[in-house]
């Protein structure tokens, strides 16, 4: 689904989305109940890099938000292929870019702010750490694509047979690719499907803020030892 | 990656002691923890390994080290990545180093 | 002649000994703990008892403080699930237990590959996690001065902390350089020339930049003494702070986003021999930073 | 007598009838002695002909790489069957050659970069060997039956009556020059610059044809930086049994150091391990060897009075210049090499040569000879073979003779030195490859090659000491072959041969000393810490060098 498709599933005509360069920006407008919930839109397409420009312009948007509508609803739409792979970029601190981008949405959500993330094509590797992955709930349509590397890719860097991946990787979510993974290891809260509009509502609805994907991991069986793991050293 | 399993006899028993961990599980290297043990006659090895194929070479190797110091009630495991002989003996000589002997009976 | 205790050459056990009061470090799952990767036995690679990463509580200066060091030469410091559950664990103790700072020693590569998904979903808890300590008035330090550097989501983690702390040896940036050749050439990135490839990511080139707080020689003493030394600094977050960084880095970007190399970039700063910056030693740049009004913060 | 009298300078002729050719050919490209780099090509047809000698100058580390692109370019119709005479084969092009259908014959000593192509080339018929050498060895030859007809040199500048200054990597030049100028060929240069007053002459400009300045300077590698990052705790603790074991055991003053990091940790222990054994003025004063980075902190430290080299090292030219009391330098400042003196000061002056190699079989054969490569061993077989030649003595050299004639009469009455050769190796190499076989590879290398004998490094008689990590066998105190086949599986550690071994057959050698392990030289292997190393990264050596070092680019990492 493109960027335009979707925004029109989730908010019909009613949002001045646009897009500049490979970021998307707007407003939208929600009926909840009797009232109209004013959203602010963040996001990238067309598998966008993650470059400085690109992660500080998303900041800006995030931070103009915080400044300008506090409360206001934030949606994270997702569509990256990684972080921008350029010597110019690391010289300039692209992991502070990023970083930074983070720190908004977090700001944003201790402001008040309910922050959705929701990726609706692709999600590679660092694209989308300090962007959904930093929401409140990370959601993905069925049809998108995360991952950090595909196999074969993945089996020249570790040397260790494709055949042997692949096996693994039908009873093991860890390091294949696939959306299904991420929500059973609790990374992505949900797939959205059939009316997303409502898909968002319900997501808006859901009270919680905290961060509770270890949870959601060990409830899932997607990920069996991370909410152990973190248990223990806060008992100890 | 093999696993690996041995139980030598040993006679010098240990005091009573803290794991004691040395080095690490990087490329040609190797973590030794040495921990006290379940039985009180022998020394116990359990060794994960990436090289596959050098069971016999493990053995020659731990059967060396316990020759020398003879440990008994003390349980060794190794988690390994490629490390020579040479850099497990070094390891294990130096993960016993801090093991408490009480006074070698004489023999 | 050379540094009395590198912190480069010890391992991160070691590295956490030397930083705490002697004697004060207790070691939270420790190695007889076993709580290893399962994953990795699973694709035939041996697992460290740890998972690479030593976390814990001690003191410094007889005040109580949490503690994580990553074990760059295992699985490149990578973070997979249970080394990344440990850190959000040493993060969310932290609330708890409310010590003087939190330290993290971090050095990796980013994301393990062999649990890549858990690996990536880890390292945006640890952030948030990260942010919470933070967010309670509680610093989190990172210190970075191992040779594999501190790359990828690390490196993303690291620039969430109150303050950054390396080593002129020490790397810190998103994608490593081989990374970046393997994927846009050796023209884009030559791996293989280090001076490059510091000039770029390097403890220098980052603290000139701003992007590390305080740079120091590569010796566990400096280490510790600026890690006391930041005790109880707290930097909490909050909107005013976000904006200055934003400005920041939109003036970066306009003053200095068509630099295409360090010494371009310096220059710019102020720097009047760029050339001369690789072979300063850390108090040189110090003063270097100090007498120049540079434009980066 | 009948038919045409004898031709006494056939040599001469065809030499001025080349020049000839030469100078027809290049008209307005050639001003006096400098040719312009566009006619390269022009040159080399006009003064090389069909099955000529020619030397073209690969060294260890500089290379004529210029004037190598230009050989390939001739025309193979005109000029072919060409006999290579070269030292050393680095650059693809050197092989080109081959493979263009220029040359046909190879003489050389080493072809590390080159040699599973060059093996696969003998193989499909395209190169026929003359032989293998040793530097010295090929040197000795182009004044005997190899003397090259035509030699394409490198230097760093020229003047316009064709001197030339190498820089500090004068290297195999001077033999090169002299067997040619003096014998009726033809020496062509290639420079980086062509100036008005060199630093200082390295060959005479009389022995010198043409110079052509290359349009890039000339390739040059720094073959022996090692990081000392890089070294492991096993090559500290080896490093440690050697000092003690055999270097402070024979008082070596006078040595030669082989490539690698085993021997870069002893020269980094020097300082500090060896200092606090109290070694220092005793052992290791005179060294052939090039400026080893990491050789500083003893330089630093004044445990070094002389280093003659063989070539030079790239970042080290500052350092060389400040420290001329120590290294051989011209009144320029900079370095002067030279591999031929190096290698025959490594062969008759030096009490020691200490180096690494892949393989040792059971009678202490060494070899880095392996089935597919074609590589050859440069200097090592002249460091690593007693001087059979020396007459003068040295308490080191003695102590080894006499260890080797001790309870023997006869032939070995006579009192007589012997040259410390030891071979330092770990039991296992990466990917647990034994250092130590039943057979060693060079035979069946050998066998595919069809060479004559196998390609065998250091031959066993040569050999007195190896040292592992497990002990070192001194086989100067072997007495008969099996003796020497124990001492040698008593320090072969796990490897197959290791685990063969007799042990109460070895313990007996442990107890007449023919075996010492690190616990019998008093060493606890538990010491051995990289913390010893004097340097423990290029920074280190920097700092060391009190900043004259300086580094390539690749070595910095701050």
């Amino acid at each position: 689904m493109n960027w335009k498709e979707l925004v029109i599933a989730l908010f019909g005509e009613a949002h001045t989305i646009t897009r500049t360069g490979d970021v998307i920006s707007g407003d939208a407008h929600l009926q909840v109940a009797e009232a109209e919930l004013t959203i602010a839109v963040v996001g990238t397409t067309d598998h966008a890099e993650i470059g400085v420009e690109t992660a500080l312009a998303q900041a800006r948007l995030v931070l103009d938000t915080v400044s300008r509508y506090p409360g206001r609803p934030i949606v994270l739409l997702v569509d990256t292929q990684g972080q921008r792979l350029r010597r110019r970029d690391e010289l300039l601190g692209l992991n502070r870019y990023m970083a930074h981008l983070g720190c908004c949405v977090d700001l944003a959500r201790r402001n008040g702010h309910r922050i959705i993330g929701l990726v609706y094509d692709q999600a590679l590797s660092g694209g989308f750490i300090t962007s959904g992955l930093m929401a409140d709930a990370c959601y993905a349509l069925p049809e998108a694509e995360i991952r950090v590397m595909r196999l074969p890719a993945m089996s020249r860097v570790t040397k260790i047979s494709e055949d042997l991946l692949r096996s693994l990787s039908e009873t093991n979510p860890v390091f294949a690719p696939g959306v299904a993974n991420y929500v059973a290891m609790g990374g992505i809260q949900s797939l959205w499907s059939g009316d997303l509009k409502q898909c968002l509502l319900d997501a808006l609805a859901d009270p919680n803020t905290s961060d509770i994907r270890t949870r959601l991991g060990a409830d899932r069986g997607g990920r069996a030892l991370a909410e152990r793991v973190v248990h223990q050293v806060i008992e100890a | 990656m093999e696993r690996l399993d041995f139980v030598l006899a040993g006679h010098r028993p240990v005091q009573a002691f803290e794991a004691i961990l040395v080095g690490v599980v990087g490329s040609g290297n190797l973590e030794v923890l040495v921990e006290p043990g379940d039985h009180p006659a022998s020394c116990t090895f359990l060794i994960n390994t990436s090289a596959v194929g050098f069971g016999a070479i493990w053995e020659a190797v731990v059967k060396g080290f316990q020759a020398r110091h003879q440990l008994c009630g003390v349980s060794v495991s190794i988690n390994d990545m490629g490390a020579t002989p040479a850099v497990v003996s070094l390891r294990l000589d130096q993960a016993i180093a801090s093991v408490p002997f009480l006074k070698a009976p004489a023999s | 002649m050379i540094n009395a205790l590198s912190y480069a050459e010890l391992n991160a056990r070691q590295r956490v000994e030397h930083l705490l009061d002697p004697g004060s470090f207790t070691e939270i799952l420790g190695p007889s703990a076993r709580v290893v990767s399962p994953h990795l036995a699973l694709l035939g690679v041996p697992y460290a008892f740890d998972d690479g990463v030593v976390i814990g509580t001690g003191l410094m200066h007889d005040q109580p403080v949490l503690i994580a060091a990553q074990e760059g030469r295992f699985m490149g410091g990578g973070v997979g699930e249970v080394h990344g559950a440990k850190l959000v664990g040493l993060m969310r103790l932290a609330l708890k237990v409310r010590p003087m700072a939190v330290f993290v020693l971090a050095e990796s590569g980013g994301v393990r590959l062999h649990e890549a998904n858990a690996g990536l979903i880890a390292v945006s808890e640890v952030m948030r996690a990260v942010l919470d300590v933070r967010a309670a008035g509680i610093p989190v330090v990172m210190l970075i001065g191992g040779a594999n550097g501190c790359f990828g989501g690390m490196g993303l983690i690291a620039r969430c902390a109150d303050h950054v702390v390396m080593s002129d040896q020490a790397r810190m940036s998103m994608s490593g350089p081989e990374v970046i050749e393997s994927s846009r050439g050796v023209e884009e990135f030559d791996s293989r020339d280090r001076a490059l490839v510091w000039r770029t990511t390097g403890g220098k080139h980052r603290f000139l930049m701003g992007d590390c707080d305080l740079l120091v020689e590569d010796d566990m003493g400096a280490f510790r003494q600026v890690a006391a030394s930041l005790l109880g600094c707290s930097q909490k977050l909050n909107l005013q702070g976000l904006l200055d960084e934003q400005r920041v880095l939109t003036e970066r970007l306009e003053n200095t986003g068509q630099c295409n190399d360090a010494g371009e970039i310096w220059r710019r700063l102020g720097v009047e021999h760029p050339e001369r910056v690789a072979d300063m030693d850390v108090e040189q740049l110090q003063a270097l930073k100090a007498s120049q009004i540079l434009g980066a913060s | 007598m009948s038919g045409q009298p004898k031709v006494w300078n056939s040599q001469a002729t065809s030499r001025a009838g080349r020049i000839r050719r030469a100078t027809a050919v290049l008209g307005e490209s050639l001003i006096g002695k400098v040719v312009l780099a566009a006619s390269v090509v022009e040159l080399l047809s006009a003064v090389i002909e069909s099955g000529d000698r020619v030397c073209l100058e690969g060294n260890n580390q500089k290379q004529a790489d210029f004037l190598a692109r230009a050989l390939t370019r001739l025309d193979p119709t005109r000029v072919n069957n060409l006999h290579m005479v070269q030292s050393v084969l680095a650059l693809p092009e050197h092989l080109d050659v081959f493979d263009h259908g220029i040359a046909s014959r190879l003489d050389f000593s080493f072809s590390g970069p080159q040699a599973a192509r060059l093996a696969k080339m003998v193989a499909a018929g395209q190169i026929q060997i003359g032989a293998i050498h040793t530097y010295l060895e090929l040197f000795s030859r182009y004044f005997v039956d190899l003397t090259p007809r035509v030699s394409l040199v490198c230097a760093q500048a020229a003047d316009a009556n064709g001197n030339l200054f190498t820089g500090p990597n004068t290297e195999d030049t001077p033999a090169i020059v002299e067997a040619t100028a003096f014998k009726g060929g033809i020496v062509i240069a290639q420079v980086n610059e062509v100036v008005s007053a060199l630093p200082r002459v390295d060959i005479p400009g009389d022995w010198v044809d043409f110079v052509i300045q290359a349009p890039t300077p000339n390739v040059i590698e720094p073959l022996f930086t090692r990081d000392p990052a890089a070294i492991s705790e096993i090559q500290v603790l080896m490093a440690m049994m050697a000092i003690k074991g055999i270097y402070a055991e024979y008082g070596v003053q006078r040595l030669n150091h082989g490539i690698g990091f085993d021997t870069a940790a002893i020269e980094l222990l020097l300082p500090t391990y060896a200092e606090s054994l109290g070694l220092k003025g005793k052992i290791c004063k005179h060294w052939a060897l090039n400026p080893h980075p990491a050789l500083i902190p003893a330089i630093e430290a004044g445990w070094v009075e002389s280093v003659h080299s063989f070539g030079s090292e790239a970042g080290m030219e500052s350092y060389v210049r400040a420290r001329s009391d120590v290294f051989f330098t011209g009144a320029d400042g900079s370095l002067r090499s030279n591999r031929a003196m190096c290698q025959a000061a490594g062969h008759y002056a030096c009490d020691m040569f200490i180096g690494s190699t892949l393989q040792i079989d059971l009678h202490g054969h060494s070899s880095t000879a392996t089935a597919d490569r074609i590589a050859g061993f440069g200097g090592a077989p002249n460091m690593g073979a007693d001087a059979r030649g020396r007459r003068h003595s040295s308490p080191a050299w003695l102590k080894a003779g006499a260890q080797a004639r001790q309870g023997r009469g006869g032939l070995y009455a006579m009192p007589r030195g012997q040259k410390l050769v030891v071979q330092m190796v770990e039991t296992f190499r990466e990917h647990m490859q034994p250092a130590f076989v039943e057979k060693l590879d060079a035979w069946e290398l050998a066998e595919r090659a069809q060479m004559e004998i196998p390609p065998v490094m250091i031959y066993g008689d040569d050999m007195t000491h190896i040292l592992t990590e497990d002990g070192i066998a001194n086989l100067l105190l072997c007495r008969t072959d099996e003796e020497r086949e124990q001492a040698i599986r008593g320090v072969a550690g796990f490897t197959p041969v290791g685990l063969e071994r007799d042990d109460r057959m070895v313990e007996n050698l442990r107890d007449r000393g023919v075996i010492r392990r690190a616990e019998d030289l008093g060493i606890d292997k538990r010491q051995a810490s990289r913390s010893l190393l004097a340097a423990r990264s290029m920074r280190d050596l920097v700092r060391s060098s009190g900043g004259l070092y300086n580094p390539p680019q690749r070595f910095r990492n701050w």
